[in-house]
């Protein structure tokens, strides 16, 4: 069978999320490294069946919640001390009580922030074209069809091999897609 | 062995691009953007500079400058009052009826004499509206009319030289030393303070420190 | 948004006005008319400055190019117009201050009028004049905005037919005028002024009284009539009928340890109010260092200010004054005063219901003989003046507390002898100088037809008015600013009146109109010099400027009569006096009294006056028919309600008014103010209330047996306080809550302070909160740090309620008028109002009591404003003073909500400009030291920021720091005629008087509970009760 | 199979309560169910509809439009009552717009499944009551062209906002508020926007796949996807709480008698959560009935919902007595003459009205027949929404016409520019609305097909599971 240059990868199509997950610790077991599971809503304990490492997300959030805490209360006492002291109900001019509100909400904001753009740029989204988009029967991956795609760069991949072993663990129906 | 059937997706490969493109590129405008504004929406640009033209064309350089005449001859109000009003014509004609009395120039001026018609000047320093500015208290606390007018007695026609926003009064208010002059040198539009060494706090003619308004009611009512 | 932009940022109103004036070509064309070419007085009239006004014609017309080319980021090109040649003392932004004199409310005190580049903006009291020691009345700011009425007569008219069009002439004028003189000449020349008749108002002026003299020897057959709200004939008949001729009374409360009024209201719109108002006031204000008062007992009908602030008040209708007073002429024989048998025989036979107060009233006049004084109202009929003149001489107090002066004016009869004389035919030509018989004449007296009898009627007039329409022919009069003049007051003090500006449109004074019709051209200031030349021995030019310099002539012009009277005169008096029946009858009792805003109606076309709440009832642009809560009950009438008052004399009158109910008003007695319903058409007066002089039946200004009745329909009234509540108890619910539940106003006795000099007692039951315990604050306090700090105090002790400072603060600050609809919506714009609480039974009239609180912005140093200002709008000044930037706010309305006192105003539209808009010439009175506010920005007292401004230019110039005491007066402060506010440097440890009054015990913060620590406080109002009524009053 | 209720599998059983999704429902069938509304032709209904949503909103573009040409004074509003209508307003929409972010958030962290198929229309209605909200602080200003002023942007006069005040406390944090609700809400839509992108053809396919972001469903995005939502909704539960507790201290912080009250911030929290719900049910019952969801959106929600109003229902009628107790308890004369006021003063009216409508009606839920049945519910929903409206009225109103000073005291009349804005406002949110449930899904497809039984990669065979366990 000849080796296509511009092939992405094996597509597999799994009917349903037991199927997928048993298939899954198959694939990880083989130790495959550039391949990717695809289903219609987060399957419960995927993850594990994939071998995958916790998510950065958090760490994102926790430095720019902080940034934005911090940024907010260091605005509030450099405007209220610094930049123009007014005598305001005879209040302190760094009356730190009435700046935690505002502080607050500035951690809460730039914290989702990082939430929200941190995960799409772990994700690498928006990436409006994909390889596995050229594939008619993928369209069903946000439906109720699971997928298993195995990359031609993997270095364990060879293109009939591994959609063998992918029809073996139950593939409803294997294709090659091209990049 | 089967290829499956395919579709064209919808959005080319190269849109992969954009993403990375913009979050490059977003910020950077951004920050344009707001320096822009922030330099070109300022007084200093919007109003420094500003160089009406005179119905007559009078020179300060010549007058002040030239021939060396204080400020005060025709500004006379300035260390009375709020306003340095602009002197009544017949200060002009003062001189004006012996010297130069055919020029031209002074034309509109003699006919503003005669009709009692006054001269229609065009407003250069134009402060903040709301904002109170009284001429007396600077001068007599010494502060010098080039600080806010720049070397008027080097314009020909006279133009904005200072941004005279609030923010820049407040730079003064806050530190006033190096604006003030001894009492005698405010309309000297060329002594320069810090050349001199000129220490306010040593100066014995002052009876009292210059400490100006910071709050609103200072200049705002 | 440029357009917002434009608009609100024409800071200075004074220029932005300019723009719309010159946008308006015909009023450019009036205002280019007002400078007759080569007015020779110019150069010796020191504030009459025509070119001023010339530069700013042309800065208007300057203007008028512009406005158009805005858009750009650049601020449109603004132009400057120097002066041409400069006048002597003038410093352009500097305010020049000319003395001068005026009558307002028939009380005659100098003035010291403020003017910058030639516009008057201000009136205010002479402080070295003995009648107005810097004070004045409410009337007196008002003439401030009169000078640029909208409506003054403009053009000589004929049959009420304007004889220029739209430019006034000042040729034609000057014509006309000859003509009338000719006119006169002819027609009554040969027959030595048969039937030619002269009305005038009492006008105490010595030119204007030595022409009338002059034109008496030219007609010596003509008549002079007076006609004025002010004039007291009962009393000048009283004292005639004990041989003072022509004379009247002059009263020295600082001199009386007893006051008692009867139907009199020296502290509010009778007589020499300022004046009296000081003298009072020292009479209370003792209280603190020598804690001694005197008392006033007060008579009335229904509230006054004196009856507000009197120690007791009996509630008693007009018609039964008499019968009081001699009952307590009774009480008084029985206690050994020497009075004749005749009246106390008389007197027997009257039954009064109130004897225990006249008994408690007799024993403190007899206790304070030679040191008390009674005083009678000047709508009492003679003989009452007569008892009370005795009585007060038996007392001995003639001569000390009052003494008999003789009056200025002429021999005059009354109008409606004048109205006889018409009727009958005798009065070919009637000459009307600056009065308005039509609209102010007696019912009965249908004095309008009685015009048309007469062949020649030429009219004298500021308006254009009732009578100026119906007169033959109408000349426009100065304004008193306008004009040369001089004037006498009540204690024979003579000042010159000034002009301050050249008449904003051809006019004639009273002297140049007078003259003008003896066909003498001389203009007000020759006129004036010519008579004071007379009677000026010595260098006159040098006295005549020291005369103008001070404000007034020294030495008095006129006499005292020193002889006492003969009290068996008094018995005449009193013969075939029957018994009346009004003191016990049920029946109404119809009481028009002078309105405290609008006066006779001279100012109803005054919109500073109009929206001016009234003291008492807080009833604004319009008046109404006062009932007593109880009648009104009992007649089922409410607030609002239409009344139809029917009035059947010899003739029948009947008006249809609107009703207010309100405590103290006697029972079944309904009272009308007078001077509204004015029927010319002024762009102000129009529409605003209902014209009482259709009830008014001869001299006497309360008749018996009026028929109130509810009728169909209601009117909207706008109130100040008690907002469109129509509840008849309502009001002294609400005086509870304030005095009694909440200590807002504090009210203490004399004996409370003589037994507890600290008061600390006495004031527990106020405190809600244990001042000690006030500042225990979670945080440090940022103190202010300059070397001011200013504060303030009001004496409730003082205040008599008499709005002058709501209207000295309006005039100084600019502040805009906002109409009846939106008063309706309480959306007044007053810096400083005054509240008024009544407290008390509403059923038992005697036992209401009322008291006044002057109320502004209290610059609290812990201010619950600026904290939820989101913009920093609000903060506090270095000197204590809570500021307010304008041009910061945006407007969200949060600071008036949180302000526990309420005293901020929000500009819901932009009422400067609509002000302008409706006239423009408003704009010449703006203060262009005060910023003009515009749509959507918060406003409120400033403690006069301007001022304190200019005194600390003027102080740091001096080479000081701190600011002397008394160089910064509030304008509240300056005009309160009771002295009853006191402003100043608290940081001054050497003199400053406001720290000393601080420092009182009386001294107190309202809602100090709430730790505000207001820079404002109040002095308790001490009120001085006699022991043997103690249980009558509130206390 | 063991049925044995053990720590383990305690959820599981305490969902078996009764199945969330009705009926033999397939994960493709959930698909189509929710795509219906943006697959089918546009119904009549929806159309009429949204005409009249549209003629709501140019209502209220007219209102506002007189308003910024006359002045703030088109209001009723006076120097004594300074706020009236124009604040009742904003905390009324502050308040609905609470239940979303409440549902989502703090019930996802609950693992309250039965949130999934209510929580995206309630995020949406979140969103749009938040824009109505923000319109009203931003008109409610005299001078709206300088409203700019409330942000700390760096200018000439060198001045800077008051961060003292709590009206700008409000700026940060609604604003704040509707930023990360939107985030959540679109966070939460991407996947289902994937599922509309491979649904729809031509433009609309474009349009979506814009939006999904090229979503293909990959593990390791679902990972980090669940990650962020999870702290997405982590970081709201506190946001939505502070959010009312900011705006109740505009009136907390304050110092008038009936403002300045301790009890506020929970008190608000719990009426915003108790209008949010009914709102919620409101616009669900119409939902399902117009897009046939009854097997999605089931009665044990509309249960679950209403015994929630009633639980806050009688914590707000709590509070409106604690208030009353404190008024008296204090000894405090300005809080007494308040409260007294209220209910015995001029606008007694409006306090009864809400105690009517809040406390008492919302009773009813007591009662089961009544807790499901639709038209009850939605009645009832509706009073509560009128009471909640009435409750600022009396809270701002009352307060402010009649303070410290009696001779202060006035009364509030609005004009037909009050009334015409807050009826435009409706027009505003149901516009949104009406657009929203006819290009979006309704309900979130992903989460719902993840708590149906199929969803479970165990489902078939537990050993299997142990195995994989083991590993």
């Amino acid at each position: 069978m000849n080796q296509k240059k511009n092939l992405y990868g094996v597509l597999a199509e799994f009917p349903t999320a037991p199927a997928i997950y048993h298939a899954c610790e198959k694939v990880r077991d083989k130790g495959f490294t550039h391949w990717d599971a695809h289903t219609p809503f987060p399957v419960h304990g995927l993850e594990k069946a994939m071998g995958l490492k916790a998510s950065k997300v958090p760490w994102i959030v926790l430095v720019m919640g902080l940034c934005g805490a911090s940024g907010g209360m260091l605005l509030q006492w450099w405007i209220n001390t610094q930049a123009y002291p007014l005598v305001i109900s005879a209040k302190p001019f760094f009356s730190w009580q009435a700046f935690v509100p505002v502080t607050f909400e500035l951690g809460v904001l730039l914290g989702s922030f990082g939430a929200v753009f941190g995960m799409l740029f772990i994700n690498r989204l928006p990436m409006w074209y994909h390889s596995l988009f050229r594939s008619e029967r993928f369209e069903k991956v946000t439906d109720d069809k699971f997928f298993i795609s195995i990359e031609a760069r993997d270095p364990k991949f060879d293109a009939n091999a591994t959609s063998k072993m992918l029809s073996e663990l139950g593939a409803t129906h294997v294709e090659l897609v091209e990049q | 062995m089967n290829e499956g059937d395919r579709v064209t997706p919808i959005f080319p490969k190269w849109t992969n691009h954009i993403p990375t493109a913009v979050a490059i590129g977003a910020p950077l405008v951004l920050v344009s953007v707001v320096l822009a504004v922030w330099y070109f929406f300022s007084p200093k640009w919007t109003d420094v500079g500003y160089t009406p033209k005179q119905p007559v064309a009078f020179s300060h350089q010549l007058h002040a400058g030239q021939m060396g005449m204080d400020c005060r001859y025709c500004h006379s109000t300035v260390e009375r009052a709020a306003f340095a009003a602009i002197p009544p014509t017949e200060t002009c004609m003062g001189c004006h009826s012996m010297v130069q009395a055919k020029s031209p120039r002074l034309q509109l001026v003699r006919e503003s004499y005669q009709s009692g018609k006054p001269i229609e000047w065009v407003k250069v320093h134009m402060l903040p509206e709301h904002a109170n500015f009284n001429h007396s208290i600077h001068v007599n606390s010494g502060v010098n009319c080039a600080s806010c007018h720049g070397r008027i007695d080097q314009m020909k026609v006279v133009g904005q030289a200072q941004p005279l926003s609030m923010g820049w009064c407040l730079e003064c208010h806050r530190n006033p030393s190096p604006n003030l002059v001894p009492k005698n040198q405010v309309t000297n539009l060329s002594y320069d303070p810090a050349k001199e060494g000129y220490v306010p706090e040593k100066d014995p003619h002052r009876l009292r420190g210059v400490n100006p308004p910071q709050h609103c009611s200072g200049c705002h009512y | 948004m440029q357009s917002e932009n434009n608009q609100e940022k024409s800071g200075k109103k004074y220029w932005r006005s300019l723009e719309e004036m010159a946008e308006s070509p015909e009023l450019l064309a009036q205002m280019k008319n007002e400078f007759p070419s080569g007015a020779a007085e110019l150069e010796v009239t020191p504030g009459v400055d025509r070119r001023s006004f010339l530069g700013i014609i042309g800065a208007s017309a300057a203007f008028a190019g512009l406005t158009s080319a805005t858009g750009c980021i650049r601020k449109p090109a603004e132009k400057i117009l120097p002066y041409n040649k400069r006048p002597e003392d003038l410093v352009e932004g500097k305010p020049q201050y000319y003395a001068s004199a005026g009558r307002f409310g028939g009380s005659v005190f100098g003035l010291l009028v403020t003017s910058y580049e030639g516009r008057p903006t201000k009136v205010d009291g002479n402080p070295s004049h003995p009648m107005s020691l810097g004070a004045t009345n409410a009337f007196a700011q008002a003439s401030a905005l009169e000078v640029y009425d909208p409506d003054r007569s403009q053009s000589v008219l004929k049959k009420g037919v304007a004889q220029t069009s739209g430019r006034p002439d000042a040729k034609l004028l000057k014509t006309t005028l000859a003509a009338a003189a000719a006119e006169i000449k002819a027609t009554h020349g040969s027959t030595g002024g048969q039937g030619l008749a002269v009305l005038l108002e009492a006008v105490p002026s010595p030119t204007l009284l030595g022409l009338l003299r002059e034109f008496q020897t030219t007609y010596p057959k003509s008549t002079v009539t007076i006609h004025d709200a002010a004039m007291r004939w009962n009393e000048m008949t009283a004292l005639a009928s004990f041989g003072y001729a022509n004379a009247h009374l002059f009263h020295r409360l600082e001199e009386a340890d007893v006051v008692a009024c009867f139907d009199a209201d020296p502290l509010g719109i009778e007589g020499d109010v300022v004046r009296n108002s000081k003298m009072y006031a020292t009479k209370r204000k003792s209280v603190d260092e020598a804690k001694t008062m005197s008392r006033l007992y007060v008579a009335e009908p229904t509230f006054t200010n004196t009856g507000v602030v009197a120690d007791h008040r009996l509630s008693l209708r007009s018609s039964a004054m008499g019968e009081a007073l001699l009952a307590l002429a009774v009480q008084l024989a029985s206690k050994g005063l020497n009075l004749p048998a005749e009246v106390i025989a008389r007197g027997k036979q009257v039954s009064t219901a109130n004897e225990k107060w006249l008994k408690a009233l007799a024993a403190d006049l007899m206790a304070n003989q030679g040191k008390s004084v009674i005083m009678v109202g000047q709508d009492q009929r003679a003989w009452v003046h007569a008892l009370a003149l005795a009585i007060n001489s038996a007392l001995n107090n003639l001569g000390k507390t009052l003494v008999v002066r003789s009056s200025p004016l002429p021999a005059a009869s009354p109008l409606h002898e004048l109205t006889r004389e018409i009727n009958k035919g005798n009065v070919k030509t009637l000459v009307i100088i600056d009065s308005n018989p039509v609209y102010t004449a007696a019912a009965d007296l249908s004095f309008a037809d009685a015009l048309q009898k007469v062949q020649t009627s030429i009219h004298l007039g500021y308006h254009a008015d009732e009578t100026g329409v119906a007169c033959a022919l109408h000349f426009p009069r100065s304004h008193a600013l306008e004009s040369w003049g001089d004037l006498v007051s009540s204690d024979g003090t003579a000042a010159i009146v000034q002009p301050v500006i050249e008449p904003l449109y051809p006019s004639l004074s009273d002297v140049e109109f007078l003259a003008g019709l003896m066909g003498n051209t001389k203009n007000s200031y020759e006129l004036v010099q010519a008579q004071w030349k007379k009677s000026t021995t010595g260098d006159f030019d040098s006295s005549w400027r020291r005369w103008l310099h001070d404000g007034m002539v020294k030495g008095t012009v006129g006499e005292t009569f020193s002889a006492k009277p003969e009290l068996s005169k008094l018995a005449q008096q009193l013969e075939g006096l029957g018994t009346s029946p009004e003191s016990t009858s049920t029946q109404m009792e119809l009481r028009l009294v002078l309105d405290r805003s609008v006066y006779d109606g001279r100012y109803a076309n005054n919109a500073w006056m109009q929206e001016l709440p009234d003291s008492v009832t807080k009833l604004t642009w319009d008046n109404a028919a006062l009932i007593s809560p109880k009648t009104a009950k009992a007649k089922g009438i409410k607030t609002g309600d239409f009344v139809e008052i029917k009035l059947k004399q010899d003739k029948e009158a009947i008006l249809k008014i609107a009703a207010f109910v309100v405590p103290g008003v006697s029972e079944n007695t309904v009272v009308v103010p007078l001077g509204y319903g004015r029927s010319f058409n002024g762009r102000v007066s129009t529409g605003t209330g209902f014209n009482g002089y259709s009830l008014l039946f001869g001299e006497n200004r309360f008749a018996f047996g009026a028929d109130v009745q509810r009728v169909s329909g209601t009117y909207e009234l706008a109130t100040t306080q008690e907002h469109g509540v129509s509840d008849y108890s309502y009001d002294t619910t609400v005086g509870k809550e304030a005095v009694e539940s909440r200590g807002v106003t504090r009210e203490i006795t004399l004996a409370a302070i003589k037994a507890d000099p600290s008061l600390e007692e006495t004031f527990k039951k106020f405190n809600l909160l244990d001042p000690k315990k006030h500042k225990t604050l979670l945080w440090t306090k940022t103190n202010t740090t300059s070397g001011n700090q200013w504060g303030m105090t009001i004496d409730l002790n003082s205040c008599t309620g008499c709005n002058a400072c709501t209207v000295a603060c309006q005039a100084e600050n600019n502040i805009s008028v906002v109409g009846k609809k939106r008063v309706l919506k309480s959306r007044e714009m007053h810096w400083i109002r005054i509240d008024r609480y009544f407290t008390g039974n509403v059923d038992t009239p005697d036992s209401i009591q009322a008291v006044f609180q002057p109320m502004a912005c209290a610059h609290c140093e812990t201010a619950p404003c600026e904290q939820v200002c989101p913009v920093a709008a609000t903060v506090h000044g270095v000197e204590g003073t809570n500021d307010i930037a304008y041009n910061r706010c945006i407007g969200t309305r949060y600071c008036a909500n949180n302000c526990p006192y309420k005293v901020r105003r929000f500009n819901y539209f932009n009422f400067s400009k609509e002000n302008d808009a409706d006239n423009p010439l408003y704009a010449m009175q703006k203060n262009p030291r005060v910023t003009v506010r515009f749509r959507g920005v918060i406003e409120k007292c400033t403690y006069c920021v301007q001022r304190i401004n200019a005194a600390r230019v003027e102080s740091k110039i001096r080479g000081e720091d701190i600011i002397r005491e008394g160089a910064v007066v509030t304008a509240c402060q300056q005009v309160c005629p009771t002295d009853a506010i006191t402003f100043g440097n608290l940081a001054d440890e050497v003199d400053s008087r406001v720290k000393m009054l601080k420092a009182l015990p009386r001294n107190y913060a309202v809602l100090s509970e709430l730790a505000l620590e207001p820079r404002t406080t109040f002095l308790a109002k001490v009120r001085n009760p006699n022991p043997e009524l103690e249980s009558s009053t509130q206390l | 199979m063991d049925t044995s209720v053990t720590l383990a599998n305690l959820e599981e059983h305490v969902d078996k309560r009764s199945p969330l999704v009705l009926g033999s429902e397939t994960f493709s069938s959930v698909t189509n169910i929710v795509s219906r509304p943006m697959e089918m032709t546009t119904p009549k209904a929806w159309w009429i509809c949204f005409l009249i949503a549209l003629s709501g909103l140019g209502v209220l573009g007219a209102a506002i439009g007189y308003l910024f040409w006359e002045g703030v004074g088109v209001w009723g509003l006076n120097n004594r009552v300074g706020w009236a209508w124009d604040i009742t307003n904003f905390v009324f929409w502050v308040g609905i717009g609470h239940a979303g972010t409440l549902i989502s958030a703090i019930l996802f962290l609950f693992r309250q499944k039965w949130r999934t198929s209510i929580n995206r229309a309630a995020e949406a209605m979140t969103i749009f009551a938040v824009i109505c909200a923000l319109i009203f602080p931003g008109i409610h200003v005299g001078r709206v062209w300088v409203a700019y002023w409330l942000f700390p942007i760096p200018n000439q006069m060198a001045m800077w906002p008051n961060f003292r005040s709590p009206l700008l406390w409000d700026v940060f944090a609604v604003s704040t508020y509707f930023t990360v609700s939107t985030l959540f809400w679109f966070v939460g839509l991407i996947p289902d926007i994937a599922t509309f992108r491979d649904r729809s053809k031509g433009i609309r396919k474009f349009v979506y796949g814009l939006f999904a972001l090229g979503w293909r469903g990959s593990h390791r995005h679902w990972l980090n996807y669940e990650r962020a939502y999870l702290i997405l909704a982590a970081l709201s539960t506190p946001l939505v709480l502070s959010v009312h507790t900011i705006v109740s201290f505009d009136f907390a912080t304050s110092q008038l008698p009936g403002w300045h009250a301790t009890i506020f911030p929970p008190y608000f929290v719990a009426g915003a959560i108790f209008s949010g719900f009914a709102m919620v049910i409101n616009l669900m019952i119409i939902c399902r009935w117009v897009f046939k969801l009854e097997h999605l959106v089931t009665m044990r929600h509309f249960e679950n919902m209403a015994k929630i109003i009633l639980l806050t229902g009688s914590m707000v009628g709590y509070a409106y007595a604690m208030e009353f107790f404190i008024a008296w308890y204090s000894g405090n004369p300005y809080e007494r003459y308040i409260f007294i006021s209220r209910a015995t003063g001029p606008y007694a009216w409006a306090y009864w009205t809400m105690v009517t409508c809040n406390v008492i009606i919302p009773q009813l839920f007591w009662v089961r027949k009544i807790r499901t049945n639709l038209w009850a519910l939605f009645i009832i929903s509706v009073f509560v929404n009128i009471g909640m409206w009435f409750e600022r009225f009396v809270i701002i109103v009352t307060s402010l016409h009649r303070t410290f000073l009696p001779s202060s005291w006035a009364y509030f009349k609005p004009t037909y520019v009050d009334i015409a804005t807050f009826i435009g406002s409706f027009g505003l949110f149901f516009t949104l609305f009406l657009l929203f449930i006819r290009f979006l899904p309704i309900v979130a497809i992903a989460e719902v097909k993840t708590v149906m039984p199929e969803a479970d990669p165990h489902g078939h065979d537990h050993g299997h599971h142990a195995k994989g366990g083991a590993h």
